[in-house]
């Protein structure tokens, strides 16, 4: 019904268009010139003043027909049905609304709740052709006025531009509305948490074990939230993970830029970036299933202790996915660098890679370090591979042989399982949410601003 | 006339070194060095690639087997007396009956050596818990079969698919594999009698998901993925080219202008995890929209690609060049037109490039799916934005949860047909690329 | 000026049954447009560099035609001509730094002393060691002014100890007449100079390599008027020690700095000879267009 | 013209916002819970979508026990799940939750057991082990051989618990506390292994709940592995660790038995007979649970609910059992069909 109704609210400001258009070429008497803004512009206003206000017409009617209808459902209803308590008359308008849209309810229903859905469905049918109505009304006035307007001084360029620009301004804030969003939602609870568990004690304790016996009758582990033995899990498998991606990364997109024939960049780049395209759940298998046994079965034959969820299988595993992000975040780096320095060194005699280390590099340092913050940043905070195969258990060690968990295996493990509301445990996944964000938020301001400054350096 | 040569030191000032002896000394080592450092690339790049052919070699053999599916031919007996015992082919009455009856008798009749309820219970467990539902479907569509004697092709249950594809051993001690002696005896006959085939699986394909892993698809998922992904689009690319268009083109430089940047630079490294909890906490605990739907799977996944389209956007028109605005500004044209005309046309390949890897990468996004209660077994397939669905990741990551053996290759076929789109999403990005790539 | 014949030239440089080119005879005025040998004397007495029949090619498109040109030792040659005309391909080819370009293919001889450049025992680390280039824009390196000059003798392994190797820098600079602008700034980047300072620091780090031959790609075309007439005052004073061959758009710099001119069009070496001759009595037509600023 | 590309994609933006409004009615079940009941659940789930071709296919969410009742006990409405499953019963904590949210009637229906079996890779040897020996192996803290009094658990090895057992290290994969099944080990086995302790009975006289700790905590040094939720990530892991035992349910054991082995408890062996008969200790009972007030109004709950406790799905022979879950004593199964379909309700 609704997107009926858009398309021919669309048609009717095309309409508007040709005929703003049209009027236009009236009024100015057949020459342009004598016009302040072209007619495609008058055009285009009348198509925005047919359009839009009937378009928040149709919104605010959308968002406001269903509660109307209800009430006035509701207000219908017997007077036994009518003052049941809200839960059950949130199952009963359920009931009704199931019946008007012809879906099948289990029992009979009694005459009161099919007489309500009968009405349900008429004040449905009338609301919609009302809504009909109400929206061609105020396209056609908008296209009156619109037209009425038109004059050979009318700005109409200016104001559709106008309008154009607040879109565009509207569009650019909902990234902050999203940020807005996310601080919102994890801050809340996180506040909560710092009630229960003092700042210090989640920021420096060296025991994690967040299972607190929630319920009178259920045994939990010892309930301390100290956090630092999950940051050295993070940190352990990110160092694996960078330890992997930054030589490969870096020596591959260095490789690619600067010796590899055209031909076979056109081939391996791609084929290399399809590791940034596996999605992580399938990382995440590879990890568990094929990697982690196999540096089980390799330790065990050097006579070492491996467990069977060690840092190094989920680091390894994630350093191989985060491979092309660095090579192509270095790749731009590297290309960054202007053609004249190398040049400059070539002609000097320097083989390429003399250049390379001597030159590039050097001179690409601040944009290599700042896509490897990026990339740090990116391990920091990659969930599913951590959850299928970095394990539980927080110890703090330094031991890649030995499982370690991680912030974000923490809080999926915290929010899936057994929830409380008010219990530190759920509300520590928050916590550690935040702590994810202002840490990621962190590093990445960080790595931004050297990269920028490093690009400003050659522009 | 004399070619000799003459070194440039002869003069008194210039330190008087010979600078071809001094490079000669050097060339050997800093050749090997040159060619070490070659190698060191080559071996970089060798590795990853390596990996990317490790994961694919590993993932393609364990799910290729998945793509057939074994089909079992039982001579039926449309019974009347069983389906229809009032002869009045009474749709109700018809759809309701006991069709797995007609499945025993067409088993016993194959096996008539088979005794006992123990056995029994085996042989029936051959076929698919599906088959009475075929049987059904086919009387369903054409009532003029009851009586008759029809031979059917039903599916094969999941272990015996399983075994058939050799992925249990006859080798094993008996009691550690879940098809028996005697259950490999019939499955021989069966061969033998030509009543065994393997089929292309198209139940993989146009079905949703299932418990049987010899019925599950990825049907539902597959539409689940193609309706949050619409939404995705649909919102994060306009407004996405809206915001980087702003930015680029018509934003003043100021703080509030320098906000926004940092806030989308740094969503774009946010980690997804986060994204999810944002979803739970507004769109279905503030805004109450339902779990499960695609609908808030999009808003969620939307939020994510933003950054990325808007990034890829930006990249895109800063490298049209200025003087082209310059040209439009200077024809008087206003700086809308400038944009729409000229600046927006020449960067869409980059930005559609951009979008396009954005959406790959929520196409393949799970995790903060699983916080908005898209992790759910959900049999019918989606037909609206509001249905409960899945999406192919969350499928992947359900069905390797299964104790199930049969889902190991399932989950590794859904995998593959993941990295299918991926590559193919991929691929678009790189070709359109390539194709409108301009050097300024 | 004691012309080689061509005989002699080719049996030194062990060549046979090249097709000869004929020179004309000086103080002929040709009006020709289409004439597009060389005019005037492409060898010299005591040749740094010999070049025969030098062809360019960038895929397709020729950039580069038969060139022939001799560069004696310690003198100032310039390369003049309108955009395009192949005289920075020309000065490229000289230590190759044309290799660095894909699709780029160069047949002819180049000779340096008595090794053909283009030969394969020639390396072309060896080759551009002794023949340094300044480029257009200045580029320094990243690093500091000081590690900019030491980048040549420390990749080359020049020196021994850090002592040498600050004798080395310190005269480099002074021979590049910039050692009191930066004598208490060693260690600042060689970005914070001035433009005309920067081009001073990259002919420095030429020269601290001690090279036979210096090239310069329009090294003051993105300079000052005083920076330009340092830099020119810098030539003057390195012709004692080195061959340098320098490409520029100016006329009155080439008159200036260079003893003999060459001049490009299109690809072709059109005259060559005597800096003064070039710019009071050019033989050819089109030098004389070009000279009297009737295009270019 | 581009405006208008950028305004019909604001309007599809709108009318995607606006019809989530209008379309709130659900026509299909939705149920969530445990994840070990999650099998048995969707198989009935899709069981019933078949039979019944009139009613959408239940929705069912593995959320954890925990996390069902959560969300099944916020309120009676569209919004909130109709059926959670569990793999224990409703805690009284629980009970009042859901009842201060208005969720006053819940019918519970018991399904049949599950099994939780102690199971190695088979290139191990087996072990046969007591639930004392397990309590050693894994309590926080044990008795001092000598002085009897709790210290924090020594013990490195299998021999250290017990000389007859192999010297190889302690190490056992089992579900983080946030499972269910966590839950039923603690009670079946710990509480148990703990008994015949003289320390612990000291404290069982002087502080019960000092007791039910000390027999219930975990150790926390590394021995235990709390290795999440998904089973066949513990399965694999057996396989490639041939010393490591895991912790998890009957029907990952039968779905594997080509790859790992269930060691006996108490000298039984951990098979289908011994668990339905009641012989194999460490078994527990899943339920699921309705919100009495959706059946009349959720389409096809009645339905659901029939079939879940029908003969062909929760009887000796019906097809749960193939799947695993173990199925009730017939008669107590007759009781729980006949109050299910009638929707009794638990007693406040």
């Amino acid at each position: 019904m609704l997107s009926y109704l858009l398309l021919t609210l669309l048609l009717l400001s095309s309409i508007g268009y040709y005929l703003g258009r049209n009027r236009a070429f009236q009024v100015a008497g057949g020459h342009v010139r004598n016009l302040h803004s072209l007619p495609s512009f008058h055009g285009s206003y009348t198509a925005l003043w047919c359009g839009l206000p009937a378009l928040i017409v149709v919104a605010v009617w959308a968002f406001l027909q269903p509660s109307i209808i209800l009430e006035l459902v509701l207000s219908h209803l017997p007077p036994a049905l009518r003052e049941l308590p809200p839960d059950r008359l949130g199952l009963l308008i359920n009931d009704i609304q199931n019946l008007a849209n012809g879906n099948i309810v289990s029992s009979n229903p009694n005459p009161a709740v099919l007489a309500a859905a009968e009405h349900y469905q008429y004040l449905q049918r009338i609301g919609h052709i009302c809504l009909w109505i109400v929206a061609l009304l105020a396209a056609t006035a908008g296209i009156a006025y619109g037209w009425r307007a038109i004059s050979p001084k009318l700005r109409a360029r200016n104001r559709v531009e106008r309008v154009v620009t607040l879109l565009l301004i509207a569009s650019s804030t909902v990234a902050i509305f999203t940020t807005i969003g996310i601080v919102l939602s994890v801050l809340f609870e996180s506040i909560r948490f710092f009630h229960k568990v003092p700042f210090s004690d989640f920021l420096f304790g060296l025991q994690w074990s967040p299972q607190t016996a929630m319920r009178t009758d259920q045994i939990g582990s010892s309930g301390a939230f100290g956090a630092v033995p999950l940051f050295t899990g993070t940190l352990l498998i990110s160092g694996i993970a960078m330890l992997v991606a930054v030589p490969i990364g870096l020596m591959s997109a260095l490789y690619l830029s600067e010796y590899a024939s055209p031909k076979f960049r056109a081939i391996a780049k791609p084929a290399l970036e399809i590791l940034a395209g596996i999605p992580t759940v399938v990382y995440g298998f590879f990890a568990a299933l094929t990697v982690a046994p196999l540096i089980r079965d390799l330790g065990t034959a050097l006579g070492f202790q491996v467990a069977s969820e060690s840092a190094l299988a989920a680091g390894l595993v994630m350093g191989i996915m985060i491979i092309p992000f660095v090579s192509s975040l270095s790749d731009d780096v590297i290309n960054a660098v202007p053609q004249s320095m190398r040049d400059g060194s070539y002609a000097l005699g320097a083989t390429q890679s003399e250049t390379i280390k001597r030159v590039l590099l050097p001179a690409a340092l601040p944009g290599i370090v700042g896509s490897i913050l990026l990339a740090v940043s990116r391990a920091i905070g990659e969930t599913m591979i951590v959850v299928m195969a970095a394990g539980l258990s927080a110890n703090l060690t330094a031991n890649p042989l030995q499982a370690v968990t991680t912030v974000t295996v923490q809080i999926v493990t915290l929010l899936t399982g057994d929830q409380e509301f008010d219990s530190a445990k759920t509300l520590a996944a928050f916590a550690l949410g935040l702590v994810l964000f202002i840490v990621t938020l962190i590093l990445n301001i960080i790595a931004l601003h050297v990269v920028r400054k490093y690009r400003e350096q050659y522009e | 006339m004399n070619n000799k040569p003459v070194s440039p030191s002869t003069g008194s000032e210039p330190p008087s070194r010979d600078i071809k002896t001094i490079v000669n000394a050097g060339l050997k080592r800093r050749h090997a060095a040159e060619r070490r450092f070659r190698w060191y690339g080559l071996i970089a790049i060798s590795l990853g690639l390596a990996f990317v052919v490790l994961m694919f070699a590993n993932i393609i053999s364990k799910g290729y087997p998945a793509f057939w599916q074994t089909y079992i031919e039982l001579p039926i007996v449309f019974d009347p007396a069983v389906i229809d015992p009032d002869g009045q082919h009474d749709p109700k009455a018809l759809e309701n009956a006991d069709y797995a009856a007609l499945v025993r008798t067409s088993l016993r009749q194959l096996f008539p050596q088979v005794e006992g309820r123990h056995n029994l219970r085996a042989l029936y467990g051959l076929i698919s818990s599906n088959a009475p539902f075929t049987l059904r479907a086919q009387i369903l569509a054409n009532p003029a079969l009851i009586g008759t004697h029809q031979s059917v092709w039903v599916l094969a249950s999941a272990p015996v698919d399983t075994f058939v594809k050799g992925n249990i051993s006859r080798d094993l001690d008996e009691a550690h594999r879940p098809i028996k002696d005697q259950e490999i005896t019939w499955i021989d006959q069966l061969t033998t009698d030509g009543r065994l085939k393997q089929r292309f699986n198209t139940i993989l394909f146009n079905h949703g998901d299932s418990r049987e892993p010899e019925q599950a698809g990825i049907r539902g998922a597959l539409m689940g993925s193609l309706y949050t992904l619409l939404v995705t689009f649909l919102l994060s690319f306009p407004i996405g080219v809206a915001t980087a268009v702003y930015l680029e083109e018509f934003a003043p430089k100021n703080p509030w202008t320098d906000l926004i940047e940092v806030n989308i630079n740094n969503l774009a490294a946010v980690p997804s995890i986060v994204f999810g909890l944002l979803g739970l906490a507004v769109f279905i605990n503030f805004f109450g929209l339902p779990r499960s739907a695609p609908l808030v799977g999009g808003l969620v996944l939307s939020l994510m690609t933003l950054p990325v389209i808007i990034i890829a956007g930006r990249a895109a028109l800063t490298s049209v060049p200025p003087s082209i605005r310059e040209a439009a500004l200077g024809m008087g044209a206003s700086k809308l037109q400038m944009v729409g005309h000229h600046v927006l046309p020449l960067a869409m390949p980059g930005m559609l490039t951009g979008s396009i890897i954005g959406m790959a990468r929520a196409l393949g996004e799970s995790a903060p799916l699983l916080m908005i209660g898209m992790v759910a077994f959900i049999v019918d397939v989606p037909r609206s934005l509001f249905d409960p669905a899945t999406v192919l990741p969350v499928q992947i990551y359900l069905w390797a949860d299964l104790p199930e053996r049969a889902f190991v290759e399932r989950t590794s076929a859904a995998i593959m047909v993941l990295l299918g789109f991926m590559i193919l999403m991929n691929g678009l990005a790189i070709i359109l690329r390539k194709r409108f790539e301009r050097r300024w | 000026m004691n012309a080689m014949t061509i005989e002699a030239q080719t049996a030194v440089n062990g060549r046979s049954g090249q097709t000869m080119r004929e020179v004309p005879q000086s103080g002929v005025q040709i009006a020709d447009y289409d004439h597009r040998q060389t005019v005037g004397e492409i060898t010299v007495d005591n040749p740094k560099m010999s070049c025969r029949e030098v062809n360019v090619y960038y895929g397709a498109k020729q950039a580069l035609k038969q060139v022939s040109l001799d560069i004696g030792i310690n003198e100032v040659i310039a390369f003049i001509g309108p955009s395009g005309c192949g005289k920075s391909t020309f000065l490229r080819c000289l230590n190759r730094m044309n290799d660095t370009i894909p699709s780029c293919r160069i047949t002819g001889h180049i000779q340096l002393d008595e090794d053909n450049i283009y030969d394969k025992s020639i390396d072309v680390v060896q080759l551009r060691a002794r023949v340094g280039m300044v480029f257009q824009k200045p580029n320094p390196f990243p690093k500091s002014i000081y590690e900019n000059v030491a980048y040549g003798p420390r990749i080359h392994g020049m020196v021994n100890n850090k002592a040498e190797l600050d004798e080395l820098v310190f005269a480099s600079l002074e021979r590049a007449g910039l050692i009191k602008e930066v004598e208490n700034r060693m260690g600042e980047p060689g970005t914070s100079l001035s433009g005309g300072q920067q081009q001073r620091l990259c002919i420095a780090r030429a020269i601290a390599v001690n090279p036979e031959v210096i090239l310069m790609d329009e090294p003051c075309s993105a300079l000052d008027p005083i920076a330009t007439a340092k830099i020119e005052e810098l030539i003057d004073e390195l012709r004692e020690n080195y061959t340098i061959v320098i490409v520029t758009h100016s006329m009155q710099q080439a008159a200036r700095v260079s003893q003999r001119t060459a001049y490009f069009h299109l690809g072709d070496l059109i005259e060559v000879g005597e800096t003064d001759q070039i710019f009071t009595n050019p033989r050819h037509k089109l030098t004389e267009d070009y000279i009297t600023g009737r295009f270019g | 013209m581009n405006q208008h590309k950028l305004i019909l994609a604001m309007a599809a933006a709108y009318a995607l916002s606006g019809v989530a409004y209008a379309q709130s009615a659900r026509d299909y079940i939705s149920i969530v819970g445990s994840s070990t009941v999650y099998p048995f659940s969707t198989t009935v789930a899709e069981q019933f979508g078949k039979t019944h071709s009139k009613f959408k296919t239940p929705k069912v969410e593995s959320t954890g026990t925990g996390g069902g009742f959560k969300l099944f006990c916020s309120g009676i409405g569209v919004q909130y799940p109709d059926i959670s499953n569990a793999s224990r019963k409703i805690k009284s904590s629980e009970v009042e939750t859901c009842a201060k949210n208005g969720v006053a009637d819940i019918v519970e229906v018991k399904i049949g057991y599950d099994g939780i079996v102690i199971a190695s890779s088979k290139k191990a040897q087996s072990i046969a082990l007591t639930r004392k020996d397990l309590w050693l192996a894994l309590a926080k803290e044990v008795p001092e051989p000598s002085t009897g009094k709790l210290v924090a658990n020594p013990f490195k090895t299998w021999k250290d618990v017990n000389p007859k057992l192999p010297t190889h290290k302690i190490e056992v994969l089992g579900p983080p506390p946030t499972s269910g099944t966590r839950d039923a080990f603690v009670e079946l086995v710990m509480d148990e292994g703990c008994k015949d302790f003289p320390a612990i009975q000291e404290l069982e006289k002087s502080d019960k709940q000092k007791a039910k700790a000390a027999c219930g905590a975990i150790r926390e040094d590394g021995a235990y592995i709390e290795a999440g939720e998904n089973d066949n990530l513990i399965v694999n892991k057996l396989v490639s660790n041939p010393n490591a035992l895991g912790i998890f349910g009957f029907s990952f054991l039968e779905e594997n038995l080509d790859k790992i082995q269930g060691e006996t408890v108490d000298g039984v062996p951990p098979d289908f007979e011994d668990i339905a008969s009641g012989k194999y200790p460490v078994s527990r009972p899943l339920f699921f649970y309705v919100k009495k007030a959706h059946v009349e109004v959720i389409p096809g709950m009645k339905e659901y609910i029939a079939e879940f406790t029908s003969e062909k799905a929760a009887g000796d022979e019906g097809y749960l059992s193939n799947k695993g879950l173990i199925p009730l004593p017939s008669a107590e199964r007759k009781q729980v069909a006949a109050d299910a379909n009638n929707l009794k309700t638990l007693a406040p």
